[in-house]
């Protein structure tokens, strides 16, 4: 057993996530990257950078321009041997492999009794506030919460970004790795290395606060810790729990961070109807019911297609939307 | 085709025709597999199998998609491909594990390299391609032989799977049956293509349709693909025309869409009674040899039929064991309601108070 | 202005489907069926028997094997003037068509400013309690309610089949007509002729109770009934609703039915996690707070892919399950 | 090829070439084209486009598919094919909206008949036959042209559309442009086809492959096209060879995956020059003429332009206004929370209490 010296180092999500792509590749040599121009050109967004250069053709590349056909063959990779890490271009370019994804890659551990493991990683940019024209917006996280037999995951900083695709790719299931596009260019400081941990199904508490508690995952969690800093201005102390994890979800964590605070806003970028956010506030709602002071508060996105690039503030959740929503949880009554 | 439907070599059989022994191997297998289809097919009218659909009248393709392989090239079938799955030597029993809904799929897929039988249609052809990837990576000398119907090359998965293939140059031989239909709907409606080997000129495949029930040819030409695929020539393209006999499934009712007189035209085609003709007159087979094939195939329709016919009581923990490589607090948590669901079950059937007994009939 | 006589006629659902189909495509010409083994067959479920011989081959008929095509096929159609129904044949294979579905079909009215309507309607026939195997038993309402710009509805009965189906083929909006197989068989009375009320959006209570309210859609609605029927031979009295629409959700319906008990249980056979369960279970629960006596209970699908035959028993909510939730309610604090 | 790359008549170009004023039009159409191209590049680095796909270099193809096609006809372009929607007649500033950002698509699409530029590859494709299909239930004459990129052949709903097409003998002429790259990603890596047209024999599809770069073999090969196809002869498929001359957009960077001097040699295969250099050798083209249409490019910049420029306060409103023909009662609730947001807003500009006036901020 050899200890890895942890270095330090500050890089944005981007730069994080292709230094875990990097590391899993250079240690293990069934890691493998496939998708659209992850090859030469290094992904559209650059999260593939160099790693054709580095590992050779046969270890990082570019695919013909057919998800379901990548997303199959992926299934193929890890049936035989291999770890493979799929990139899909953009949210919405995801959904020609929802079969292959619903049922073969979440059922094929079950259908088997355990016999064909999947360990294969699907990442996708995913959710707006690039600008970004219809199809390259979509938060398409509650698909794929919905499905039983993946593990969903978004990292909301670059260090979670690094420990939870170094986990992902360590996995023998498939885990669906999505990677708040608007944070691609975030900066942070990064423990690199053998680094697993925080790993898949762990919250955590960004923020400590007692007044009310904000549920938040991937982009939406630094809005929320804006907000939760506009309020101690206000005077008002709120706590921030950072999901991670969407399945497995961390209940133990969420519910003993609303029962601290008694009050509850969840924020996602999504549309609400039907999703993760629904699923956080009817799970707080049951588990917290004697602890609650106030119903549980959604901020989310609207029930509409995302809006153009124009009016994509309109949808997404804004420290605004989620101070009204705070303040709407009734503390006359308090 | 190398033996014409009266069994007689035609002109390229004469040059072609494969070994007696690997003809006799392949009678042997077709006399099994339509033992099994009928045995499996019985065991659906006796309620013991939750539906088949039988490869009656494919037998031909059935066996010689397995015989063609070596032991470490893999095998994907659909799920009508069940014969094929039990010429390559997966027992029968755990082969119909699907259909009689016990589990989803019944046997290991590593033991015989044989994929689970695949429902969604074209889905596991882009599986096969990489598998067959994966392999060459590796420098390993597999080949995977892939099912699908004619109906499934209508789907995109069929065409995104032989693209890869091609341009991954990946060891498979894409192989379609072309039974006529899919479900009702004839060939016709499906494709306006002069025959389904022609779907391979778009990826730059090479396209070989053969007679589906003659095994010489299927054995000839099918050997042929995967000695080309495993030589590095890259992925090949098989249509066997063949003709489904029986309904898609019990559940069908074919007259609906099909007249008595196409399917007996076709019955005269059948590939058992082809091979057999070819080898009796040439003397190849005698019938101490037939009756020890027709020996063999009973007991493969006998265990599957004690095995179909022994309960398996399913074990609902089951559920939970294998959606992920742990569980989930969820389901952790889910599971335990469940026994909790199912103690208050136990529990009711000795009190019978408060409504608990029809609760726990509901629950059944 | 024509009045239509209204006959009554006890059908089964399969062929309450089948009667509304025929009248629509009898007073509309531009209505078309289209699918899978929909021709001569009449579907494997026989639902449109007889459309093809009634209304020739171009009206009702079979498309190649491909269920994107068919969806985006029929999306053309209703570009250019027709009201395309599609029966894709069972749920799980209606996930090829999920990039058509979500990125055009749900999308396309609002993409161009309400100049390209799509009239089409897509009927799948979903859900378990057939003894299907896998694949054949999903319960993707879900997927489906959380896309904006889709209607989702789900009938629990032949009268509402044919209404629902009736007012999904007069919509100018797309409409996911969700099938309960189950129930395919299940005789009712059903009044016939020009009949789309109730149409999409209204939900109804079923069965008047004042203890607890159970909500229910689609397949769930009869096992919500028995369970009802059961709690009164208990002594319990348990008010039934089921939505038949998903979107448009009737908050009126259910919320005031929910105010009136004080405490509610959730019933859906699809697994659990983020879905219309998970939906129906925060908006309760946010907007019925003050009214609400003990925490919202979920009776769902686990977690899990649908179960093989011999086991779906423990996936499908059953009248155990549900009356175990009922007793949960926390009536000690009553 | 009727004219090479000099400009100068091929064999077949003598007999077969378009009549003169066929292409005037044409060249007219292509410089107009170019100049729009340009002009929208221009105002993506004027940050008045969030992105543009230019299809500078290709404007043989862009105008060769709108000239070939009646009032009658529908065209169907993908999200690089604005220039030809323009060449059909479309306002320029609304086909650029969805690039703008205003909206996600900006003009009637029934008006000129053209389909919404559509950026999920492949996905028009169906929507195209079914359109065909619906006219020809109908009895009318209509023809669809539906477009896509060489990358777009490996996505399924491209093997969909054209089966589905040649089983209903739809009146549609499938136009690929193979300008040699999706993305980054060559076409050797896309497909090991020997020519694109040769996706048609799978189908049972007639396939043709066309200098892309030659407006006159365009003209000629995709009229005949678009005849067949409203003769009742069914499904066409063409392919045009041309070059992305410039990157994939503004965001991509080719020198990453290509070489300066492919580019050269492609420049050097211009459409506009060749067909220039061919009109003016043969007398067709005088200066004056030649000085109208750079006038009228000119002005389709400048309206261009001016349009783009203009700027349009976006309502909030409209985004639930489309969604469903009546919004739902959920749609309305939530319209009504983005008023009480909007007005807190409004409010906020004066009194900047209590933190308001960084929720505001925060809100923009
Ligand atoms: C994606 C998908 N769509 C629809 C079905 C339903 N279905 C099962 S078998 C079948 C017909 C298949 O025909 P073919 O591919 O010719 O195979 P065959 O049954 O004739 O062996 C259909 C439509 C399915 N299993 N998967
Ligand atoms: C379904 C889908 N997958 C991925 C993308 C992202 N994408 C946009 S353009 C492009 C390349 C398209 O290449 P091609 O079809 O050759 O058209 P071109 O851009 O060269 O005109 C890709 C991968 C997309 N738009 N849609
Ligand atoms: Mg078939
Ligand atoms: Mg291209």
């Amino acid at each position: 057993m050899t200890t890895t010296a942890v270095a330090h180092e500050t890089l944005s999500t981007a730069q994080a996530i292709n230094r875990a792509l990097h590391d899993a590749m250079t240690e293990d040599p069934a890691v493998l990257m496939l998708g659209e121009d992850v090859g030469p050109l290094g992904g559209v967004f650059r999260v593939t950078d160099g790693l054709t250069a580095t590992f050779g053709e046969d270890r990082c590349f570019d695919t013909p321009l057919a998800e379901a056909g990548i997303a199959g063959f992926a299934v193929g990779l890890a049936m035989n041997g291999m770890r493979p890490v799929v990139e899909m271009q953009f949210d919405a370019f995801a959904y020609p492999a929802f079969e292959q994804v619903v049922s073969h890659i979440a059922k094929m551990r079950n259908r088997t009794r355990g016999r064909v493991e999947l360990p294969l990683v699907i990442r996708v940019p995913y959710a707006g506030g690039i600008g970004g024209v219809e199809h390259h917006c979509d938060s398409s996280e509650s698909y794929y919460a919905h499905t039983p037999g993946l593990h969903v995951v978004t990292p909301s900083n670059p260090s979670d970004a690094y420990s939870l695709l170094r986990s992902a790719i360590a996995s023998p299931d498939p885990v669906i790795f999505l990677e708040p596009k608007k944070l691609y260019w975030a900066k942070g400081e990064v423990a690199l290395g053998d680094r697993r941990e925080p790993g898949i199904g762990t919250a955590v508490v960004r923020r400590q606060g007692t007044d009310a508690t904000l549920i938040a995952y991937g982009p939406a969690v630094p809005v929320a810790m804006e907000a939760a800093e506009e309020a101690a201005r206000e005077g008002r102390s709120l706590q921030v729990v950072d999901l991670r994890s969407i399945v497995p979800f961390d209940d133990a964590t969420v519910c003993a961070a609303v029962e601290s605070t008694g009050r509850a806003v969840v924020i996602a970028e999504a549309a609400g109807f039907a999703s993760v956010a629904s699923e956080i506030a009817a799970r707080v709602s049951e588990r917290c019911f004697h602890s609650l002071s106030a119903p549980v508060r959604r901020v989310t996105g609207f029930d509409i297609p995302y809006p153009p690039p124009k009016l994509e503030h309109v949808q997404l959740p804004s420290v605004a939307r989620i101070l009204d929503a705070v303040d709407d949880l009734q503390w006359e009554d308090a | 085709m190398l033996l014409d439907p009266d069994g007689r070599p035609t002109a390229a059989g004469a040059a072609r025709l494969p070994a007696g022994e690997e003809l006799l191997r392949g009678l042997a297998g077709m006399i099994t597999a339509r033992r099994f289809n009928d045995q499996a097919s019985a065991l659906v009218r006796q309620g013991r199998l939750a539906v088949y659909p039988s490869s009656h009248g494919q037998e031909g393709c059935q066996v010689a998609a397995a015989q063609v392989l070596d032991d470490g090239d893999w095998l994907f079938p659909t799920y009508r491909d069940t014969a094929a799955a039990v010429a390559r030597g997966v027992d029968p029993v755990e082969v119909l594990g699907l259909l009689k809904g016990d589990w989803h799929s019944g046997y290991d897929p590593y033991e015989r390299r044989v994929a689970p039988l695949t429902t969604p249609l074209a889905t596991q052809l882009p599986h096969a391609v990489g598998v067959a990837h994966a392999a060459r990576l590796r420098g390993e000398g597999t080949v995977v032989l892939a099912m699908c119907g004619d109906g499934a090359t209508s789907e995109g998965d069929f065409h995104e799977a032989l693209n890869f293939a091609a341009v991954f140059r990946a060891p498979v031989v894409f192989f379609v049956q072309n039974n006529q239909y899919a479900i009702s709907v004839p060939l016709a409606r499906q494709t306006a293509a002069p025959t389904l080997a022609h779907k391979g000129v778009g990826y730059g495949i090479p396209g070989e349709q053969v007679d589906g029930n003659d095994l010489a040819a299927l054995l000839d030409v099918l050997s042929g693909a995967v000695e080309r695929a495993r030589a590095g020539e890259g992925p090949q393209l098989v249509e066997g025309r063949t003709y489904r006999m029986q309904a898609h499934t019990n559940a069908d009712d074919a007259t609906r869409y099909r007249a008595d007189g196409e399917v007996a035209a076709w019955v005269a085609r059948d590939p058992l009674v082809r091979l057999e003709t070819y080898l009796r007159t040439d003397g190849i087979l005698d019938d101490a040899r037939a009756a020890a094939f027709a020996d063999a195939a009973e007991q493969v329709a006998r265990r599957t039929r004690d095995g179909i016919n022994r309960d398996v009581v399913p074990d609902p923990d089951d559920l939970f064991r294998y959606v992920y490589s742990e569980p989930t607090s969820q389901l952790v948590e889910q599971l335990a309601l469940v026994h909790d669901e199912l103690s208050r079950d136990e529990s009711s059937r000795d009190e019978s108070s408060r409504g608990e007994q029809s609760r726990a009939e509901a629950h059944r």
